[in-house]
């Protein structure tokens, strides 16, 4: 039974261009490095200039989401994303090659965190930056469509929950079950804490005003501090996995089909 | 574990600061909804979990002394009694809906749905940690009693987040 | 390799197709019989009337909304068995998977947003209502895709014994066709093609419904035979 | 198992779910009926879910036993769930003693 990729990963082949050893982890590298540089795009145009986060009131007149989204700030906010959002994509790479390393493990999970993340980006990230864009282009809409457009930006934003949940759980599960020690047990902890805040995020949809709307303090603000804590320690954890991942592993040039 | 325990109780002492902090601001709506409520089946869940907590607790005991099959029992009997508050709870909650009482209507209820909702969850989390101990205990020749320990303490941990619960949600004036 | 993760993405679906039954239950749009003919007044209406249910089955298909996925990567896992020229089915397979969950939670949110303020103009609520329904009910491409793929794969699987057996393969084109009448959703207004229409919306549901159930039949069997034959081979390494 | 039974562990369970109780007739009024805003009843029901909390974390999570971080973690997470409590429900007080 040759089906691990790994297998193939690691037999020799006639086309190999043998990498020097220091490039060896480079792709892995600069996908690595993509999380930092994207989430400083991120917070540069969804905290400062769109002002999407924290987010605005739910309760806002229509006058004040007109004011807000015809904003100059928020369609150079929403260029620019629709520029630097593909870099989401290349930190999913890098987790998953890194995921493909647990034994015990087989590509179920890392395809299914891949899948997920793959669905999560467009009503988590898309469906806000379509709607906020829509409106920017025409500040002569009328208000009704305007509201809706805010309601549509910021629910999705922050109530699209069940891709991230798919996400957060097969990850947990990954690190559960690998017998390696890729990552550490308290990464997958931390990362049910994750799972469980955007469970509590479900009242977004009911509630307009309190701790569970939409810019609540529960719903909004303790999600974001545990999701902050959660990336800041997959970068921790994903970096001493790189690092620590044996030369030998790496492919040199062939790969299965 | 003692990572993930100590965290899981400071995240709900959040979602106890956003509960009383909105009860602060609106005393007497809140108490308004927590009137709807009944306490005596809030009593039931937690005679309910404390009589799991026991069990499991006795479970760990017996896993220490080397009693491998007591053990086995034991921790069923604590699955059991969890398995019987989730029914509880699933009743109550069935009874507070029919009477309509839908989480928007009260700013308590959207906490007190969303809390017990959650500790739903980790009772949850906690039955199947528990299965997993109990097929350590009855499957693995040699059962590692820290294994056991570990579910355990999840366990207490469930069970301490609900007296809290139940004092901050059913009792409290 | 190891199974284990198979199996508990596997023992996924009864949860989640549980979870999915009751939210679909409990979702007015379908039992309530709403029509693509209703005027926008009827259909803010509809919404005002079944605010609680409309939300209450919507989040929970939000909460659930793509926990079918790995279940559909158990069956990437499997079609990677098989012994086919290259893996490009199986990999087309995820892609489309993918894609499918994306579009489903489009509805999910379009409805959640028309019933996030039932005071909206009726004009909104309806745009916001069609596109839940055509999103949901139209763009079957990607199961079809889906099916066909895993169909192929199937067929061209040159194992002497087979991952799945070759009526999996017959049975995934059947399901193909069944599903195939949403497309014209968008074409139709009234009878058995429109959204509502029992060839657009019941036999679809009905069809995936049993898709899912005997899909996890056979992927647990194919795991079963994976796990058999794992323990019998030597170590990967030492095939290296 | 009723070897187990006859341990440390029932006592304390037993009293816990005696305590219960008496929160309950505490907490509905003392059986003098009423349900409206009172100081000395939230103050005594926090009291007591702090009790049995500290119980339940020190014999039966066995905290008691442990090192000595894990006591102060544990006894700093009671404190300040009963301070949370407490101290929103004072303010409230004092808000409305001003309004």
């Amino acid at each position: 039974m040759i089906e691990s990729v790994l297998v193939a990963e690691q037999r020799p082949s006639a086309n190999v261009v043998a990498l020097p050893a220091r490039n060896r982890k480079l792709d892995q590298w600069i996908c690595y490095w993509s999380i930092p540089f994207f989430y400083s795009a991120f917070s540069l145009i969804f905290v400062v200039l769109g002002g999407i986060m924290p987010p605005q009131s739910p309760t806002a007149s229509p006058a004040e989401i007109v004011a807000y989204i015809t904003r100059p700030d928020l369609s150079v906010g929403m260029a620019l994303l629709a520029l630097t959002l593909g870099l989401a994509s290349l930190s999913s790479g890098v987790i998953v090659v890194q995921m493909k390393r647990m034994e015990g493990v087989s590509p179920v999970l890392p395809y299914a965190y891949l899948a997920a993340l793959a669905v999560a980006g467009v009503p988590g990230c898309l469906f806000p930056a379509f709607m906020f864009s829509l409106g920017a282009l025409r500040p002569d809409y009328s208000a009704k469509i305007h509201v809706m457009l805010y309601d549509f930006g910021f629910l999705s934003f922050v109530g699209s929950l069940g891709c991230f949940i798919v996400q957060y759980l097969v990850f947990a599960i990954a690190i559960f079950l690998d017998r390696r020690g890729i990552f550490p047990r308290w990464l997958a902890y931390f990362t049910i804490w994750a799972l469980v805040t955007e469970l509590v995020a479900v009242p977004v949809w009911v509630t307009r005003t309190g701790a569970f709307a939409w810019n609540g303090m529960l719903s909004f603000w303790l999600g974001t501090a545990i999701f902050v804590g959660w990336e800041f320690s997959l970068c921790i954890c994903l970096h001493r996995a790189i690092k620590d991942q044996p030369l030998g592993e790496l492919a040199q040039g062939a790969t299965s089909v | 574990m003692w990572f993930f325990v100590i965290g899981d109780l400071w995240i709900f002492a959040c979602y106890f600061i956003g509960y009383s902090y909105d009860r602060a601001h609106d005393a007497s709506a809140f108490l308004d909804g927590q009137r709807l409520l009944s306490p005596g089946m809030g009593v039931l869940n937690t005679a309910i979990l404390l009589t799991s907590s026991l069990f499991v607790a006795l479970c760990a005991q017996a896993t220490r002394a080397g009693d491998i099959t007591i053990a086995s029992r034991f921790i069923a009997l604590g699955g059991t009694c969890g398995a019987a508050f989730l029914v509880t709870k699933v009743i109550e909650w069935h009874a507070e809906v029919s009477a309509g009482f839908p989480p928007s209507t009260y700013p308590f209820f959207t906490y007190y749905f969303t809390l017990t909702g959650l500790h739903f969850l980790h009772v949850l989390l906690g039955l199947l940690i528990l299965a997993l101990g109990w097929r350590e205990l009855r499957k693995s020749t040699k059962p590692r009693a820290e294994f056991v320990e570990a579910s355990a303490t999840y366990w207490h941990m469930v069970d301490s987040l609900w007296i809290a619960i139940f004092a901050a949600l059913y009792l409290m004036r | 390799m190891n199974t284990r993760d198979q199996s508990i993405c596997l023992w996924l679906v009864p949860f989640f197709g549980a979870l999915f039954l009751v939210g679909f239950r409990a979702c007015p749009q379908f039992f309530l019989s709403m029509s693509p003919t209703m005027t926008a007044e009827q259909v803010a209406t509809f919404y005002r009337d079944n605010l609680g249910a409309i939300r209450t089955s919507m989040i929970l298909l939000n909460v659930i909304g793509i926990g079918f996925l790995p279940f559909f990567m158990v069956i990437v896992a499997q079609m990677m068995r098989m012994a086919t020229p290259s893996r490009a089915f199986a990999y087309s397979y995820l892609s489309a998977a993918a894609s499918g969950g994306t579009l489903f939670a489009l509805a999910n949110l379009a409805w959640l947003n028309a019933a996030a303020r039932p005071e909206r103009d009726p004009q909104l609520t309806m745009l916001l209502n069609d596109l839940g329904w055509l999103s949901l009910v139209a763009p079957v491409g990607f199961i079809i895709a889906q099916n066909l793929c895993l169909a192929l794969s199937i067929y061209m699987d040159a194992r002497p014994k087979p991952v799945f057996p070759h009526w999996v393969g017959h049975f995934n084109v059947v399901t193909a066709l069944l599903m195939g009448p949403g497309a014209f959703a968008i074409v139709h207004k009234s009878g058995p093609l429109a959204w509502n229409g029992w060839l657009s919306l019941w036999v679809r549901m009905a069809t995936f419904a049993v898709y899912v159930a005997v899909m996890f039949l056979v992927a647990r069997s194919a795991i079963k035979e994976q796990t058999v034959e794992e323990s019998f081979s030597v170590p990967p390494g030492v095939v290296a | 198992m009723t070897a187990y039974l006859r341990s440390s562990l029932t006592v304390v369970w037993f009293l816990l779910v005696a305590v219960t109780f008496v929160s309950w007739w505490v907490g509905t009024g003392g059986g003098r009926g009423g349900s409206d805003v009172s100081v000395s009843i939230t103050i005594a029901v926090v009291a007591i879910a702090l009790l049995k909390t500290r119980f339940v974390f020190s014999h039966f999570m066995e905290v008691r036993t442990g090192p000595s971080w894990l006591r102060a973690s544990c006894n700093g997470w009671l404190a300040g769930v009963a301070l949370i409590l407490l101290a929103f429900y004072e303010y409230r007080l004092q808000a409305e003693h001003f309004r």
